[in-house]
């Protein structure tokens, strides 16, 4: 088991309407790795996410997790991934508290829950209903989710989108708690992180798509 | 096996049910028709939008070329 | 080594190239099968066959409406396979065929229901009745409507496909629910003055036309199928080199005729 | 297999309070089943007996539409603001999740025009003993909508304008469950037996549960993602 990479993603190629969205994807990630997503915009940077998490369905290629294909291992990955996407998935009509309830594991308690808020700096909002935070507080709400969660990858689609900079600097902190702890990180994102051991891979849009429709 | 009609007078008025038969016959016919013509103009129209694509990029390409090639005399 | 040749047929037919070319070669014969069994049958069965004793010449609407409503019927099942092959081998010729069976399943249900009417105004004296047959039928025409305009609502051609794949497949679990419903609430409300059941045994001189004008229909359901899927052929494939080389030989034929 | 039961009751409980957050939204459904009920003797005519004979089958014809109207933002928030996408991800069974949020959507639609239906069946002259058959068809009845009205809300999801549509897809999958939901009723206005219809329906609700929350797992995966 040791041998295997945490997430390795073998010829990964996704086709939208018959059009390859990148070329093929080969990447490894290990425990206490960090990987940054580049591209252009359109690239597919989150596209790529997306077919990691298994939310999409890839055209070809493989995910492998721990050595086995997540379509083997489904439950077992998904229990140990967590992905913030563009949106956020906060429910506007719900409090902080909450949104960040249903979205972390059952076993949570109150008191964890009230903590990763305060670590977010949400500390006096948990009973306000989100509609009334700003776009930044959202985010936020979103990531106090990283406190209460045990997953093991992490995946973050711009993470630091409308925050500030004390916002990023603790975040940054945490990721790098993160993977002290032995968890792995794919992140996109056009910050230049402080983060040692910092890789990048950058997703090539595919010829397919340069051609007239 | 017999024509069942005097005349084709008689078969186009079919005692009386001739405007009902004839509507129902013509009708489905014509949708049957349809059904088929509709996909060979679409077939050609296809055929010639890509042809007419193709050529338009040959075109430019050929600009392309040529300018390239009075840039390299000059 | 002998799985990969058995397999050979299957991969070999969900390409669309090789459907192109080998009904381009069957077009032809289809061709002249349809239009001479229509023909023929239809003849027969206006002009030869002999009358219905209690409906008179009317009947003869029958050799259009009952192959109409059985490759309506049988269209909406096909239509069904086809996306779900599409959605399980993930076969795009497949749902290439589902999309074309919509179009010409709402046509022939459509076809069914108008002569239908026009056969009942002079047999029962009304165009329309809630009969358990014509709601059935009725019902169908939304089915098929429904799988059409979910397939264009999408400006992804590959959402459309997988999103009517599955509409199509609930339809084929509710179709006999829906039609035993149907058939039970007719019998519910059912009046005596009218009975639209065909007497049970039909005179063969009335019966053999009828096969041959099922048999056309078969016929001319398959040539349009084909034809239709041909242009989501083409549409789809016109990146690939073999579609351009047809269109410049469809290019450089067309100023010569 | 503790987390598929989470899945389930999570969802049912965030929706429902999700609802009691939005109760104006939430209860639009039963005002509107109520207003159209006072349109009938208004358009048809306010003779009790002519209202008496009309009222099974205009007062089910009016809780579908009633049930249709809710249906198409069942998924609808849930895709925009993205925690569609991570109930995809989520590590639960999607099929039983979605039979949460379904669930949930019943209380919230259905439960409550069961429990109205008696006053509209005295403002339309329903007789006495077509009361207690009407609330008992509603109710199963209304599942069995909620479950296939949810088929086309998961399949309509990534279109902006799927209102239209989706009563285009599912009104002719309704039609088998208003057949013998009105019948239920009838019968027992007629004094015949009432318990054949609503057994029917009852097969028809198992079936809905066993079938459509896999049609709705499978169309939320494969549709909502383009």
């Amino acid at each position: 088991m040791s041998t295997a990479p945490l997430l390795t993603v073998e010829q990964l190629s996704y086709e939208r309407d018959d059009c390859n969205v990148f070329k093929p994807v080969n990447l490894a990630v290990e425990a206490g790795d960090i990987l940054q997503i580049e591209g252009a915009n359109g690239a597919g940077k989150t596209t790529l996410m997306r077919l990691m998490t298994s939310a999409l369905q890839p055209t070809a290629g493989s995910i492998l997790y721990q050595g086995r294909s997540i379509a083997q291992c489904r439950y077992e990955y998904l229990a140990d991934i967590l992905y913030i996407g563009h949106q956020s998935g906060v429910k506007m009509a719900l409090s902080a508290e909450e949104n960040l309830r249903w979205m972390s594991p059952a076993s949570t308690s109150a008191n964890q829950i009230a903590e990763a808020l305060v670590t977010v700096g949400l500390g006096g909002y948990a009973d306000v209903p989100c509609y009334s935070l700003s776009a930044g507080q959202h985010r936020r709400v979103a990531l106090a989710r990283l406190t209460t969660s045990r997953a093991k990858i992490w995946f973050l689609d711009e993470p630091f989108t409308s925050i500030d900079k004390q916002g990023v600097a603790a975040l940054q902190n945490q990721l790098q708690n993160h993977l002290a702890q032995g968890g792995a990180i794919l992140l996109s994102t056009h910050q230049n992180l402080a983060i040692d051991g910092l890789r990048t891979y950058s997703v090539e849009p595919h010829a397919d798509r340069g051609e007239l429709r | 096996m017999t024509f069942q009609f005097e005349s084709l007078q008689q078969m186009w008025d079919m005692a009386g049910h001739g405007p009902y038969v004839w509507t129902a016959i013509l009708v489905s016919l014509f949708v049957m028709g349809w059904l088929l013509v509709r996909p060979l103009q679409q077939h050609s129209a296809i055929l010639k939008t890509i042809s007419q694509q193709l050529r338009q990029r040959e075109q430019c390409q050929k600009e392309h070329q040529s300018a390239n090639t009075s840039e390299e005399d000059k | 080594m002998a799985s990969a040749r058995n397999w050979n047929w299957f991969h070999r037919m969900g390409s669309p190239r090789w459907f192109y070319e080998t009904t381009g070669r069957w077009l032809p014969w289809l061709w002249v099968l349809t239009i001479s069994l229509v023909l023929t049958g239809l003849v027969w069965g206006l002009a030869f066959a002999p009358q219905d004793a209690k409906q008179g010449n009317s009947f003869r609407i029958i050799y259009l409406h009952v192959p109409a409503s059985f490759l309506a019927l049988a269209g909406y099942y096909l239509m069904a396979i086809a996306g779900a092959i599409g959605l399980i081998w993930k076969m795009k010729l497949s749902y290439m065929v589902m999309k074309s069976a919509a179009p010409i399943g709402a046509a022939l249900t459509f076809i069914a229901l108008f002569t239908g009417a026009v056969w009942g105004k002079p047999t029962w004296g009304t165009y329309w009745v809630w009969d358990a047959r014509i709601t059935s039928m009725l019902i169908l025409l939304f089915l098929y409507l429904g799988v059409l305009a979910l397939q264009y609502a999408f400006h992804s051609q590959e959402a459309g496909n997988k999103a009517s794949a599955i509409l199509a497949l609930v339809g084929t679990v509710n179709i006999p629910i829906i039609y035993k419903s149907v058939d039970w609430w007719y019998t519910l409300h059912q009046s005596a003055t009218i009975k639209l059941t065909s007497a049970p045994s039909m005179h063969p001189d009335m019966f053999q036309p009828l096969l041959v004008v099922i048999v056309a229909m078969y016929s001319f359901y398959g040539l349009a199928l084909i034809l239709y899927t041909r242009v989501e052929i083409l549409q789809r494939e016109r990146k690939a080199g073999w579609v351009r080389e047809l269109a410049r030989q469809a290019e450089t034929q067309e100023p010569a005729k | 297999m503790i987390a598929t039961s989470v899945g389930f009751s999570g969802y049912l409980k965030r929706d429902l309070l999700l609802a009691y957050r939005r109760r104006g939204e939430a209860a639009s459904p039963l005002i509107f089943f109520l207003l159209v009920s006072t349109l009938i003797p208004l358009g048809v005519s306010p003779d009790s007996a002519r209202l008496a004979e009309l009222a099974p089958g205009i007062i089910w014809v009016m809780a579908l539409l009633a049930t249709l109207l809710s249906t198409e933002s069942l998924f609808a928030s849930d895709y925009q603001d993205g925690s569609l996408e991570q109930m995809l991800i989520s590590p639960q069974l999607l099929a039983l999740t979605v039979l949460g949020k379904v669930t949930a959507h019943w209380l919230v639609s259905g439960l409550p025009l069961t429990l109205v239906s008696p006053v509209i069946g005295i403002m339309l002259s329903l007789p006495g003993e077509g009361t207690v058959p009407m609330m008992a068809s509603l109710a199963l009845g209304t599942a069995c909508l909620s479950l296939i009205g949810a088929v086309g809300a998961a399949l309509t999801v990534s279109l902006r304008k799927g209102g239209l549509l989706l009563s285009v897809l599912v009104i002719p999958l309704y039609m088998p469950v208003i057949i013998f939901g009105s019948a239920a009723v009838q019968a027992a206005i007629d004094g015949l037996n009432w318990l054949g219809p609503l057994a029917i329906l009852g097969a028809m609700l198992s079936g809905a549960i066993a079938l459509c929350p896999l049609a709705i797992a499978g169309a939320l995966r494969l549709v909502s993602n383009n």
